[in-house]
């Protein structure tokens, strides 16, 4: 046991902290609380170290995805939910005559929040329930699922690359504290995928809950990512307008009050089975005039691509429960197609309208090639990756590439015609394909443009237009090195990964390192402030993607380590 | 025995068994009752659904001693309204009840029906369950109320079931066996019921 | 859900080290914001949910003389066996087998009721047929999994089974619709004649259209078997592992290096003759299925005209899906998987017996035996007989003391707001000495709705529980007097006055005399090892009005449930104690680390005590 | 216990006028059910009506077809939220099972062939229900509400399509079980005609 453990008095001991948990909060500061004793007390000997027996973790904002290194699939899922979040031996859910009140908790704010683990927005958010929640789903792993007894075992997390640094701490300070992993190794989502699909470089279209993320990967480095916050739970709460539409008007004054008229689950249990996706239309110009109602776009479906000719709008029956009464809904099936096009393409508006944040997936994915430099564009276009929830919206995916691949059809990768330099600032298409234009010829240059519009994204962004100039030189030995060994580029291409967490466990499985590797102790005794930020550890980090360093520092425990890209910003 | 004037809403057997005079025992003779068990008003049994698969000759008459339908073991508590039946299946194309057996301890629950082929000792059912035929329940097992067991199921020891259909929601913890207890019960009906302890 | 009955929950006192656990960098300014301001604990923060624990679910170290909680043990498997057939599994088949039962147990898809094995070809009602005597049965297979209770059957994902038994087995072999899998060898074998190349695109067209060209659909299992042996190819370095691993790591993970690697390795690349490809040098792409590499087939559209045919009845609900494990048999099911006909019947987890062991000391605290059929413990230290339990009852006063009677007199009414109400606590020593309990309770609850707390007798001793026999073999004839005597006293607590509690013999009542009124400071009644209190509480009236805050103007679930926080301390001194209860019983600041002989156990609990009338 | 007597059956209270009844000769009636009402009771052959069941006509006619079985417990008629008189109150089809506690409750209720109402089941006033239909345990069936055929209600109102195809194996299996019944349940029509 470690020495702080030994002297340290046992936390039950002390009755001043029990009394005023809160109080003994003012502690947390001190990096060795006599209360930390309890962790670092758990099986340190190594001889309960459990052999090899790696545990990987995909942690998303509605599930957490746990199993064992090797496996092709996880063992189990869990999904967060209001259940989840009661006291021990309270079985009220399974009381006959309880029904979850989704209207108070909606009325709380919360529709749909309390299925999440957390939100981004780490404002004002409880740090330690977000710990509590995450405890409790993997201990529920480990006993149903997966059956291991507690002893100490090393894990690997998978974690988008966008998550804010207090969630991450929080994650590890309860993980450690409570499962007494030796290390735990991190791996972002977009690699894993990446290697989940076998190749080195991809274009990753993660279309997540919270939003949708384009991330490019090279060289099994990512070099660039955008977000838009057209994701799962948008798509969630368009079903639901759709649904509350077509309610009959006789809802009930009472109800008006109410923001929402159907529960969550619901609302996310139909927009699950029912909700598909338009093909692209072909007769329809890529930019419709800004007046065309969505409603529009219903009748001409029939003549889509892809649609068998012979299809009929027949209604679909659709039973609704949470409402006032329960009831069931005719809907004209195209309606259910409505808020994915919504949610996801918004056609009716010029996609010069749209903020950055808010980019409809095809400008998004197409900006995102456009951003990069012409080589890593060739390669990332010809290994498209689609993934995340909304992925299952049957037509989707494809309706995303076709876009994509008629914009490409259309405009080739030049830069827009820009006029003027308002006109500069307000687009961002324009000085972003110039800036790629630019750095295709003489590279680094970009850099000055590019810090214009870097607000959005974190970190990554910057790195990924600082690592345009390194490519570059060896691409030419690439080209001169693979030319006999062809390599798919320049084509738009999708291809089928395993996952993050089958690729997670790939990686895991080939003993190759992650992108930084925390050790218990020493997160223990500094936790988050402890980790040497990837360009204290050494300028070239910063300017490498995924802050880099990382892996290096990682590996060697406790001198200097890092978070690598999540310690990035 | 019924025969004699009632003294009270119990019949309180030299085994300790309390028969409420208000509940419906159908063919007794094939009720075994292991004693010191509660039988509330309402609740029914029905003990002449016997198993005819070995001998099919012999009618509900005559009873052989093996010709047990229900069986009931110590200290269980039958409360009102619930009901205990033989569950009857084909087998080998011709159609049979088999035998009900009921450990000691088990608490039933007001209004529920059990088709079980078994249930263990210290078991709780609760209100209004329903336990399906051929259902297998071991010791230490919690169904909540309005649980609906299906047919065949088994639910191993330690059980926390619930739902319709059952499915296990959690496990007895170690401090939780003492409650499944159903001495102090026992003692607080009959002709001159004592109060719980508090 | 308007009664309640009143109810008691424990706080791990381990859930506050986690608390503070949590290294709070300059990162997380807001950690534990919930309960920051008061220092009382606040049962209603959402994290004390996951603090909370009633008593039966508490152990206890006799070593640490602490609480355990499910969550401050550490756990080992005694044994491992299926729910279902209640047979013990190896723990080395375990892990390959993933858990679950490989004999013949399955849950049904649609309602996860158990399945059944049944003859197709001359049907039997399967709710009136055990799965057992199949076997037995006169007619032979086809055979097929039936649901007793929603009567699903697998017949209608087109899936048969030859043998009555080792389902599991022919399952794996089996795709929805009944065409045959092939698994990871068999196809490689396959592979070399082309014969099986039209066959298996045969296959694979039916779910939704093979890749282009010589593509070859790969189910999930059989993808990541190949990208895992393609990998280890690229990586397998005739001269040092080692290498052939910092290959994938050093590329893959951008050291700051890696330029300068990527730089050699892909010159040395250049060189391209088929060894190199084996080279460190040579770590490439996956180019083609056998090595893992899969098109993605974008044309949804058959799902979608399936979708529109199947309507909302054609699919399973988000419930469904989510028992369902991940099928390794098929290729990815990007939209496909909520069809009803995708599912599959869901073979039962597997469960275990655990042992628990204290986390400090490494003592065993809970050992079951580790047979399956049978219940009993080895070892079984639970909290329950070392910790004083608390019971609540609404106290309706008799005739003597009007002021606020009847209110909650019958378990489970609701509490008039703004009238005072009195419960009975009644505290219950199990150790076998004699223990001094300090409640300290906050005079306002926590929370939107506070309400008034007054603990009337904060402080008293409780006698040791003595009798031993009396518990260890549950001689009900003792128990039952004792309740009498307990009985009585309740009634008014004449009879069998004596001196003061003292030492332990049976029947000694301190002698609170007659109609007892409610007086602070004096104990209600108390028995052998039992003291009761009464604790008075005005509970608030539940307007809401112009809203408080977060939460807006509703009421949140359970938010009129009157609840109040009490923080319990127990002393009590193992023998050849020295006295000094009356020195460490004020200062809580930790004097008791050094008290030897002096044991003291300190905890939050909840008290639940009913809820309010609306108004 | 004294094995004089081989039941402990409290008197049934006969409460209401008798109805007039229309037996088949070859039902199985337990002399413990209860027939109660004033409009006409039929009951086809081959069924069996156990003890403690509760038939009664008072809101309309009640028809049991045939190798109907049922359970104690079970009420035909009951006079629920409409309690106005129909012609026919409860109609029962051939080979219909009606469990443990179930209610059907009166008012042109129509339960088709083959069909299973599980225990504490209840079916509303005018509803109908399809034939082999299985209304599990504990389900509720509002009034009024039409069950296709074939329909399984499980789970709290979840529906699906029962695609066993087993019906007629399922009568058959009635029909052994009836076999057996006939013989355990002492059968007393006279003492209801």
């Amino acid at each position: 046991m470690s020495a702080p453990a030994g002297s340290a008095p046992l936390p039950h001991r002390s009755v001043a902290n029990i009394r005023s948990p809160s109080g003994a909060g003012h502690h947390q500061s001190g990096p060795s609380t006599p209360l930390r004793a309890i962790p670092s007390n758990f099986g340190s000997p190594s001889s309960l170290r459990a052999d090899e027996e790696i545990i990987i973790i995909e942690f998303g904002t509605r599930k957490l995805q746990v199993g064992f290194s090797g496996d092709p699939a996880p063992r189990g899922c869990i999904w967060f939910g209001p259940d989840q979040q009661r006291r021990v031996g309270d079985f009220r859910e399974w009381q006959t005559d309880y029904r979850y009140d989704w209207r108070r908790a909606a009325a709380g704010g919360l529709w749909g929040k309390d299925h999440e683990l957390w939100q981004y927005d780490v404002r004002g958010a409880d740090l330690g329930l977000v710990g509590d929640r995450i405890e409790r789903a993997l201990r529920e792993a480990f006993t149903k699922y997966m059956l291991i007894d507690s002893r100490p075992r090393r894990m690997v997390w998978i974690l988008p690359s966008s998550l804010p640094i207090p969630l991450l701490s929080a994650a590890l300070d309860s993980i450690f504290s409570r499962f007494q992993p030796p290390t735990v190794s991190l791996l972002s989502s977009s690699l894993a995928l990446t290697v989940g699909a076998g190749v080195r470089s991809a274009l990753v279209v993660d279309l997540g809950w919270s939003e949708t993320v384009v991330t490019s990967v090279y060289e099994y480095r990512e070099v660039g990512s955008s977000r838009s916050i057209r994701g799962g739970r948008m798509l969630v709460e368009q079903t639901h307008k759709l649904l509350a539409r077509h309610l009959p008007e006789a809802r009930g004054g009472q109800d008006n009050s109410q923001e929402y008229v159907l529960s969550f689950e619901e609302c996310n249990d139909i927009t699950t089975r029912m909700v598909w996706c338009n093909a692209r239309q072909r007769s329809r110009p890529y930019q419709p005039s800004s007046d065309a109602l969505a409603t529009v776009q219903e009748q001409d479906e029939t003549k889509l691509e892809g649609l068998s000719p012979g299809r009929m709008h027949g209604p679909v029956v659709i039973p609704l429960k949470s409402w006032l009464s329960p009831t069931s809904l005719e809907l004209p099936f195209d309606a259910l197609a409505e808020p994915c096009e919504n949610t996801f393409f918004d056609s009716q508006y010029s996609h010069t309208s749209f903020d950055d944040h808010e980019l409809p997936l095809h400008l998004l994915v197409y900006r995102s090639l456009l951003q990069l430099p012409v080589d890593v564009r060739a390669l990332c276009m010809s290994r498209i990756i689609f993934t995340g929830g909304c992925s299952n919206v049957l037509g989707l995916r494809k309706r995303v590439f076709d876009e994509v691949s008629a914009i490409v059809r259309e405009r080739g990768w030049d830069p827009v015609q820009g006029k003027g330099v308002q006109q500069f600032r307000t687009n961002p298409n324009l000085n972003l394909k110039r800036r790629v234009a630019r750095q295709a010829g003489e590279g680094p240059t970009g850099v000055a443009l590019q810090s214009g519009d870097g607000e959005e994204q974190d970190g990554v962004w910057h790195d990924a237009a600082n690592t345009v100039p390194e490519p570059d030189p060896f691409e030419e030995q690439l080209k001169r090195g693979t030319d006999k060994r062809p390599r798919v580029q320049g084509e738009m291409r999708a291809i089928e990964s395993l996952g993050a967490w089958s690729g997670a466990s790939l990686i895991t499985h080939l003993k190759a390192s992650a992108l930084a590797t925390v050790d218990r102790e020493a997160w223990l005794q500094h936790g988050a402030a402890g980790a040497s930020k990837p360009s204290d550890v050494d300028h070239k980090a910063q300017r490498q993607s995924l802050g880099a360093g990382g892996l290096m520092r990682g590996s060697a425990a406790g001198s200097a380590w890092t978070l690598g890209i999540w310690g990035a910003t | 025995m019924s025969r004699r004037p009632p003294r009270g809403e119990y019949i309180e057997t030299d085994t300790g068994n309390k028969v409420a005079r208000k509940a419906t025992l159908v063919g007794t003779q094939n009720i075994m009752l292991g004693g010191k068990t509660v039988i509330q008003p309402e609740v029914m049994i029905r003990g002449d659904l016997i198993r005819t698969i070995q001998a099919s000759s012999q009618s509900a008459s005559g009873a052989p001693p093996n010709n047990t339908a229900v069986s009931i073991g110590r200290y269980c508590f039958l409360s009102r309204g619930c009901c205990l039946r033989p569950p009857g299946r084909l087998y080998k194309g011709t159609f049979t009840y088999m035998p009900l057996r009921m450990g000691d301890h088990v608490f039933v629950g007001p209004g529920s029906v059990i088709q079980a082929a078994s249930v263990g000792s210290h078991v709780h059912i609760g209100t209004n369950v329903v336990v399906g035929e051929f259902a297998i329940i071991k010791d230490y097992v919690r169904i909540l109320d309005g649980t609906v067991v299906p047919p065949n199921m088994v639910i191993p020891s330690l059980s926390i079931v619930a739902g319709q259909p059952a499915r296990l929601i959690g496990e007895v913890p170690e401090g939780g066996h003492e409650a499944f207890e159903l001495r102090d019960l026992y003692k607080t009906v009959g002709n001159n019921p004592q109060p719980a302890p508090s | 859900m308007a009664a309640l009955t009143p109810y008691t929950y424990i706080q791990c006192p381990c859930s506050d080290s986690s608390t503070l656990g949590r290294s709070s960098g300059p990162n997380s300014p807001t950690g534990s914001e919930g309960d920051e301001d008061d220092r009382t604990f606040d049962p209603r923060a959402p994290r004390s949910n996951y603090s909370l624990y009633p008593l039966e679910y508490l152990l206890y170290c006799e070593d640490c003389h602490q609480i355990r909680c499910p969550r401050c043990v550490s756990e080992e498997i005694v044994t491992y066996y299926c729910p279902n057939c209640l047979f013990e599994v190896p723990s080395s088949t375990i892990k390959s087998e993933g858990n679950r039962c490989t004999r013949s147990c399955f849950q049904c898809p649609i309602c996860i009721g158990p399945l059944a094995v049944t003859s197709v070809e001359t049907k039997p009602d399967p709710g009136l047929l055990a799965a057992t005597d199949n076997t037995a049965a006169p007619h032979s297979g086809p055979y097929a999994l039936t649901c007793s209770y929603c009567n699903w059957s697998s017949t209608e994902v087109g899936i048969k089974f030859d043998k009555p038994n080792s389902i599991h087995a022919q399952l794996a072999k089996l795709r929805n619709g009944g065409t045959t899998r092939l698994t990871a060898k068999e196809r490689k074998e396959r592979r070399k004649d082309p014969s099986y190349r039209s066959q298996a695109a045969a296959t694979t067209g039916s779910e939704g259209g093979a890749g282009p060209g010589k593509e070859e659909k790969l189910d999930l299992e059989t993808q990541f078997a190949n990208l895992k042996s393609f990998y280890q190819r690229q990586l397998a370095d005739p001269n040092s592992a080692d290498t052939g691993l910092a290959s994938l790591s050093d590329l893959g993970f951008s050291s700051p290096t890696s330029l300068s690697r990527i730089m050699s390795i892909y010159t040395g690349g250049s060189l391209q003759d088929k060894k190199a490809k084996s080279r460190v040098g040579a770590m490439r792409e996956a180019l083609e299925s056998d090595e893992g590499l899969q098109i993605a087939d974008l044309d949804e559209s058959a799902a979608i005209d399936k979708l529109q045919t199947d309507g909302h009845d054609g699919t399973a609900s988000t419930a469904q899906l989510l028992d369902q494990i991940p099928n390794l048999g098929e290729a990815h099911l990007h939209g496909r998987s909520r069809f009803l006909s995708e599912l599959r019947p869901i073979p039962y987890l597997l469960r275990a017996k655990r042992s628990k062991r204290c986390p400090v000391c490494r003592h065993i605290i809970s050992k079951p035996e580790a047979k399956i059929q049978t219940t009993r413990f080895r070892i079984r230290l639970v909290a329950g007989s070392y910790i004083p339990s608390l019971a609540i009852r609404p106290l309706s006063l008799s005739s003597a003391s009007s002021t606020s009677s009847s209110g909650a007199s019958v378990p489970g009414a609701l509490l008039e707001p703004l009238k005072p109400t009195h419960f009975l606590l009644t505290f219950r020593n199990p150790i076998f000495d004699t223990i001094k309990v300090t409640l300290g309770a906050p005079a306002k609850t926590p929370g939107r709705f506070p309400s008034k707390v007054t603990v009337l007798c904060p402080e008293f001793e409780i006698d040791a529980n003595t009798d031993v026999w009396d518990e260890a073999l549950k001689d009900s004839g003792e128990r039952e007097r004792e309740r009498e005597r307990e009985r009585r006293a309740r009634r008014g607590g004449f009879e069998e006055s004596t001196t003061t509690s003292s030492s332990n013999n049976h029947n000694n009542n301190n002698n609170n005399n007659a109609q007892n009124q409610l007086e602070v400071g004096k104990i209600w009644e108390r028995g052998r090892n039992w003291v009761s209190i009464v604790v008075e509480v005005v509970p608030p009236s539940l307007k809401l009005g112009d809203s408080t805050g977060d939460g807006g103007g509703v009421l949140r679930e359970d938010e009129d449930v009157l609840e109040i926080p009490m923080f319990v301390r127990v002393e009590w001194e193992s023998e050849g104690g020295g006295d000094e209860v009356a020195v460490a019983a004020r200062d809580t600041s930790g004097g008791s680390k050094e008290a030897r002989e002096k044991r003291e156990l300190a905890y939050w609990c909840v008290l639940g005590l009913g809820r309010i009338r609306r108004s | 216990m004294s094995s004089k007597r081989h039941s402990i059956l409290p008197p049934v209270s006969q409460s209401g006028p008798k109805p007039p009844v229309h037996f088949s000769s070859s039902i199985t009636i337990a002399d413990s059910a209860l027939l109660i009402g004033t409009n006409l009771i039929v009951i086809h052959s081959e069924s069996v009506i156990h003890p403690r069941a509760k038939l009664d006509s008072l809101a309309g006619r009640i028809t049991v077809g045939r190798r109907c079985i049922v359970h104690e417990r079970a009420t035909l008629g009951a006079v629920g939220t409409s309690g106005k008189i129909t012609e026919a109150a409860v109609t029962l089809g051939d080979y219909v099972t009606v469990e443990v506690g179930a209610s059907i409750e009166a008012g042109e209720t129509v339960i088709g062939e083959g069909t299973v109402v599980g225990v504490g089941a209840r079916v509303g006033a005018g509803a109908v229900v399809g034939k082999h239909c299985t209304l599990t345990p504990h389900t509720e069936i509002a009034a009024g509400e039409v069950v296709p055929d074939f329909t399984v209600v499980y789970s709290n109102g979840m529906r699906r399509t029962d695609k066993r195809g087993v019906a007629e194996l399922k009568n058959k299996g009635q029909a052994r079980q009836i076999d057996v019944l006939r013989r355990m349940i002492p059968s007393n029509p006279a003492k209801f005609a």
